[in-house]
């Protein structure tokens, strides 16, 4: 992959960041005030992306909803990524049944499409972010698990954890200091990659209001709020849409380089 | 072979039991009970009682398990709220046109990448390379419903080439397939990225191979070496992604069947949750999860057919 | 003795469901090792030297047999109650780099002994002190397994197993994977240390001349089982056993003059899941007769033991071969 | 007769840290029905030499110099097509690893027949010949073993489908590269008796490239020792073995344990490493860890001819 695209990438990446960060300095308009005067006006210099239907500042929301986007994902990539890590080790250092049993169920958690297995979980407890945290949790964990757990197994064999376990380390040390450095790397690499997956699921689900809750500010729920009116006032699902991405992309972008220059072998994988 | 074949037959059959085991637990760890939900607030105490005794919640946790999968299994997932009328029925009856959309997003994809993949990997490093690279991984980014509201602005709403909504007409096949370009366009454009990169590296991977530079070794024309000698094995892994990618597809599927509101099992889980019809809502989950599970099963058995390691192996 | 080894048996689980069974991989081998000696186990892949070891090192659990270390049983102990015996008996593995955490420095490689059994040291000085043991210089101590030759990481290794004086080190094809112009230091260096630190050493290899340098005695292992033992020197002398007489003569001095008389073997191994009858080696055996086919040799002899019905005399060339070039 | 004549041939590869010359002004000839061996440890080169011969040298390398004649024609000046019709019917190449050799996903008897595809015989023709030279090498069965796939035969086994490949087509030239490392030792007697036997039938040439000494001594009739990219001395098996004048083909000889018939505790060794290639010395590339070292040798020594075919590249050598 060129250089010049992970400068772009990182560019993308660097204002939906500072928008994100900055978005009270940057839009002087309060995202969730409502103004019933102001009601689909198209963009202007005082609306720089135009309002919506109830008459809010779409730039003002679309900058406060990169910091749901944002948030989100960070915290939802981290939480799988911790799950991910310590079930795979332990499927894959662990006895021979406890493996299989494990990616049974990974298997099966893999085998919900993404988005039924979301439907099923909002209708049962309700849309909120937190939904969103779980679903993309339930979504990655199988997979980060499985890398973990393969490359774990592969380990198990290595001459240099038999060596370990010759010389009488017990499991976490020879998981923490032989398995674990080895195995990580690439899983960051991947995870990183994931974020615009992220970004996209809580976008995907506040779009079909499953996600945050209104008045709260996101991409997705912007999105679904232009497609209701996409026939009179398109502006409003191009301000929906073009955050979501230009963010993935950034990421994008910025992961496939990040990835080429720390882990050439994992080039065109995932 | 037929070893192989029932063991991938057993595991299918044990993963969907698992995931029926999963879905049965998340029903019953909704907080509050499930029949005063399903019959709103303004049901009396007998009403609810009358109704936990036809669902058999009053019965022990297993007990109700082994009914649910029992009777899922046989094909009876209940009766939805709204019309009383049998989900395994009402989910079938949506059924074809996802899968009519699944296929024609498929179809193009494939009929794409798999071409894109194989020239890049042998002009390797050059700027046809290069420039499938980032249009794969652009494609690859960007969410299938964004792709869908802006098909749906640009191609329907703004210049008027495309229908914008609904199926086509029930028995005009051309205007169903005029109907079905803009929602396969949605749904397949991320996956001509990433069958396109797949292809690619694993292409890539096995003309690394010994046996490859046996085959050179032996002057054979380039073309064979490629197109008998490396594709051959190069595509097993895509098989598999694909059968994968089927699954993500359903995902994709839900949105593009909302936006253009199409007919099919997407917009009827939805339309379900709006209506807290939620038999609906979990039959049509444990369907669509059987069918991915029923696809992946086919493509380890293709895979299987084609790779005379695994064919052999008893 | 440091080691001694009584009617060794291990067998591996194989097949699936329905017509599942055991082959042995080890099928009942005994041998001692006396202390500060060395002793070779040689044998051509899938002859068991590997699991052997393995099974001895407590790494592979064994079916049948006992294995008596420094005077206690060691067999069937687990877990928590192997660590005191690790600290004694030390284990050297095949790949001389990938046999060292890829992430981790010399020196903690070299000292993790320590941190595993919890010795108190100042480790530092023992990285320098192991590496200068083992002829590194102390610029190594903060490499990288990655950035270290074969030879080199080869002596890392050996430094890690003599970390906390052990009785008995065995070692995995202590030479393999390393340039003929290597393999004579890593030689060297053993022999040095042995004499230096008293260690009892045993070496398995398929390199028959690497161990007739370092090996006081010898076991030629084939599927699974010794066909001969002995002192090092007497069986280069005059091999008494068809296979041993094989695998020397496999491995020729080089020189165009000498190197035509080999004795080449018809047929490959022949399977662990299908053993041969009588003599397992008969169905390769350029002198076998028709007794071979049916009844098994019993190993004859006190220090040197064979097993063989017709052992050679020395000197012996195979019989005229009837018809190999058909 | 030379079917192969190599002169002042030089590799180069472009790497990150710099030009890598991987190949230094090699040259030897391989005569007409002769086996030539090469030896050398890793590093020496002989990996590069075969794919600078059979014109599959990697991306980032290139014939920097020199030329490699093969029946009259330079192989390094020879279009890409030119060099795919050679390699097979005229320069036939057997592998180190048996297992990875074959194409997993395509039978043996495919493939042997493809690789017939210039001949213009007919389809069973192609499958006749396949199984005549199967059993030329010893496999059992042979019309069976035409449907089977690579991974139902024993280590020792593909690499005999291997060696039937190569000869079938009874090229002028036969590389081997380390074919028998990777074979237990009583099943490379074997290997080694059967290419002998198929080599005085067919009549080609061999090129021969082991680390094992035995293994050189007992095939070979002329043997080319190499050291970083160098040739450093070649000759006959006999005077190159017997009088080695290069004093790292000298200390070679002797590191080798099966030479100590006598048992010793101090094995001779080559102390030092390889130098790096992309860094040569201007002067004797072995100098640094030589053990006759002299002033003299900071300066590229000569190619000394010690006497009738027998040369070595070495300033300490008189003829």
């Amino acid at each position: 992959m060129a250089e010049p695209l992970g400068a772009l990438g990182i560019i993308l990446v660097l204002l939906v960041v500072g928008g994100a960060v900055f978005a009270d300095l940057i839009a002087s308009a309060d995202p969730n005030k409502i103004a019933p005067r102001d009601r689909f006006l198209s963009p202007s210099i005082d609306h720089l992306m135009g309002t919506d239907q109830l008459g809010r500042d779409l730039f003002s929301r679309v900058l406060h909803g990169g910091r749901i986007a944002l948030s989100v994902a960070l915290f939802a990539t981290a939480a799988s990524l911790a799950v991910g890590i310590v079930l795979g080790l332990i499927a894959g250092y662990g006895p021979r049944w406890l493996d299989n049993l494990m990616i049974l169920v990974f298997d099966a958690l893999k085998s919900f499409p993404t988005v039924m297995l979301a439907l099923a979980l909002v209708t049962l407890f309700g849309p909120s972010l937190t939904a969103v945290v779980v679903v993309v949790v339930l979504v990655n964990v199988p997979g980060y698990a499985r890398i973990i757990r393969t490359q774990t197994l592969a380990l198990k064999s290595a001459e240099f954890v038999t060596a370990a376990q010759s010389m009488g380390a017990g499991a976490g040390r020879i998981l923490r200091v032989h398995v674990l450095p080895n195995v990580i790397g690439p899983l960051l690499i991947l995870a990183s990659m994931d974020i615009p997956v992220v970004i996209a699921i809580e976008a995907g689900m506040s779009f079909l209001g499953l996600g945050v809750r209104p008045p709260t500010p996101s991409w997705g729920a912007i999105l679904n709020d232009g497609f209701t009116a996409i026939r009179d006032t398109p502006w409003i699902a191009v301000a929906g849409g073009l955050p979501i991405i230009l963010t993935t992309l950034g990421f994008t972008f910025l992961g496939e380089t990040l990835r080429d220059v720390f882990d050439p072998r994992l080039k065109g994988r995932g | 072979m037929l070893h192989y074949t029932l063991s991938r037959l057993g595991l299918a059959v044990l993963i969907v039991s698992v995931a029926m085991l999963i879905l049965f637990s998340m029903i019953y760890l909704i907080p509050g009970d499930p029949a005063a939900v399903a019959l709103g607030p303004r049901a009396t105490a007998a009403m609810r009682e009358a109704l936990r005794v036809k669902m058999g919640l009053d019965q022990p946790v297993w007990v109700q398990f082994w009914n649910f999968f029992i009777n899922a299994w046989q094909g009876d997932l209940g009766n939805e709220v709204l019309s009383d009328r049998p989900v395994s029925k009402v989910v079938l009856e949506q059924l074809p046109y996802t899968l009519a959309l699944i296929a024609g997003g498929m179809v193009w994809s494939v009929a794409l990448g798999i071409p894109l993949g194989c020239w890049a990997a042998v002009k390797r490093g050059s700027l046809a390379d290069r420039l499938v690279g980032v249009l794969s991984v652009a494609v690859i980014a960007v969410p299938s419903f964004v792709v869908a509201i802006y098909a749906l602005l640009i191609f329907a709403v703004s210049l008027r080439w495309l229908p914008a909504i609904g199926a086509g007409e029930p028995g005009d096949l051309g205007d169903q397939l005029v109907h079905l370009i803009l929602p396969s366009i949605a749904v397949g454009l991320g996956w001509v990225g990433y069958i396109a990169r797949m292809v690619r590296a694993s292409m890539l991977e096995v003309l690394e191979a010994q046996h490859i530079r046996t085959a050179r070794a032996f002057g054979l024309p380039d073309n064979q070496i490629t197109y008998q000698y490396a594709l051959t094995i190069a595509i097993l892994p895509t098989i598999t992604l694909l059968g994968v990618g089927i699954g993500q597809m359903l995902s994709s599927a839900v949105f593009a069947e909302i936006v253009f509101a199409r007919p099919g099992v997407g917009k009827l889980v939805y339309d379900a949750i709006l209506t807290r019809n939620y038999p609906l809502v979990t039959g049509a989950v444990l369907v669509t999860t059987v069918l991915f599970v029923l696809i992946n099963l086919i493509a380890d058995l293709i895979v299987g057919a084609l790779d005379p390691r695994v064919r052999s192996s008893l | 003795m440091i080691l001694s080894v009584r009617d060794l048996q291990v067998s591996f689980p194989v097949g699936r469901l329905m017509n599942r069974s055991a082959i042995l991989g080890v099928a009942g081998v005994s041998f001692d090792i006396a202390a500060g000696e060395t002793f070779a186990l040689v044998g051509e892949s899938g002859s068991g030297k590997t699991t052997l070891a393995r099974a001895v090192n407590l790494l592979q659990p064994i079916s049948a047999g006992e294995i008596t270390f420094d005077g206690k049983r060691i067999d069937g102990l687990k877990g928590a109650a192997t660590k005191p015996l690790r600290r004694e008996m030390a284990m050297m593995f095949q790949d001389p780099v990938g046999s060292l955490s890829p992430r981790v420095q010399v020196r903690d490689i070299v000292t993790e002994p320590f941190r595993v059994h919890g010795v108190e040291a100042d480790l530092r000085a023992e990285a320098d002190r192991l590496l200068s043991l083992v002829g590194l210089s102390g610029d190594f101590a903060n490499r990288f397994p990655h950035q270290l030759s074969g030879g080199q990481a080869r002596r890392v290794g050996v430094a890690r197993a003599i970390a906390l004086n052990p009785k008995l080190i065995i070692a995995d094809e202590p030479t393999a994977g390393l340039d003929v112009s290597v393999q004579g230091e890593v030689l060297n260096l053993l022999n040095d240390l042995r004499e230096r630190l008293g260690l009892a050493m045993l070496i398995i290899t398929h390199n028959l001349h690497v161990v007739h340098h370092v090996a006081d005695r010898m076991a030629v292992m084939y599927l699974g089982r010794f066909v001969e033992t002995g002192e090092t020197e007497a069986i280069f002398q005059a091999p008494a056993h068809p296979y041993t007489a094989a695998l020397l003569s496999a491995n020729p001095e080089p020189d165009p003059d000498k190197a035509k008389d080999r004795i080449s073997l018809p047929a490959e191994v022949p399977s662990l899941l299908a053993r041969p009858t009588g003599c397992e080696f008969h169905t390769r055996c350029p002198w076998a007769q028709s007794r071979c086919g049916t009844e098994a040799p019993a190993a004859q002899g006190t220090d040197r033991r064979i097993a063989c019905h017709f052992p050679l005399s020395p000197g012996a060339r195979p019989p005229a071969v009837q018809e190999t070039a058909s | 007769m030379t079917v192969l004549s190599i002169h002042n041939l030089n590799v180069t590869f472009s790497t990150e840290g710099g030009d890598l010359h991987a190949l230094k002004d090699v040259s030897f000839e391989v005569p007409e029905r002769r086996i030539v061996g090469i030896v050398g440890e890793s590093g020496c080169g002989k990996s590069t030499l075969i794919n600078a011969i059979l014109g599959l040298l990697a991306d980032n390398g290139r014939v920097s110099g020199g030329e490699m004649m093969f029946q009259g024609r330079d192989l390094s000046r020879l279009s890409p097509r030119e060099m795919t019709a050679l390699r097979g019917p005229q320069i036939a190449t057997v592998f180190q690893d048996p297992m990875g050799a074959l194409n997993p996903v395509i039978s043996v008897g495919r493939q042997m027949t493809n690789i017939q595809y210039r001949s213009g015989l007919s389809n069973a023709e192609k499958a006749e010949r396949a199984v005549a030279m199967l059993r030329r090498v010893r496999i059992p069965d042979p019309e069976a073993a035409l449907a089977r796939f690579p991974h139902q035969f024993s280590g020792g086994m593909k690499q005999r489908i291997a060696i039937a490949m190569a000869l079938m087509m009874e090229p002028a030239l036969l590389i081997a590269d380390e074919p028998t490392t990777a074979l237990d030792a009583t099943l490379e007697v074997a290997t080694i008796e059967l290419l002998q036997e198929l080599q005085a039938q067919i009549g080609c040439s061999v090129l021969f490239i082991s680390h094992h000494l035995g293994v050189i001594a007992e095939l070979c009739e002329d043997v080319v020792v190499m050291y970083a990219g160098e040739v450093v001395e070649r000759g006959t098996t006999r005077q190159v073995f017997n009088s080695p004048r290069h004093p790292y083909t000298e200390r070679l000889l002797d590191c080798d344990p099966a030479r100590q018939s006598s048992r010793t505790r101090q094995l001779p060794t080559i102390p030092g490493e390889i130098p790096d290639l992309r860094a040569r010395p201007p002067g004797c590339i072995f100098a640094p860890r030589c053990h006759r070292r002299a002033p003299v040798c900071d300066t590229p020594p000569p190619d000394e001819a010690v006497q009738d075919g027998h040369k070595a590249r070495c300033h300490m050598v008189t003829p």
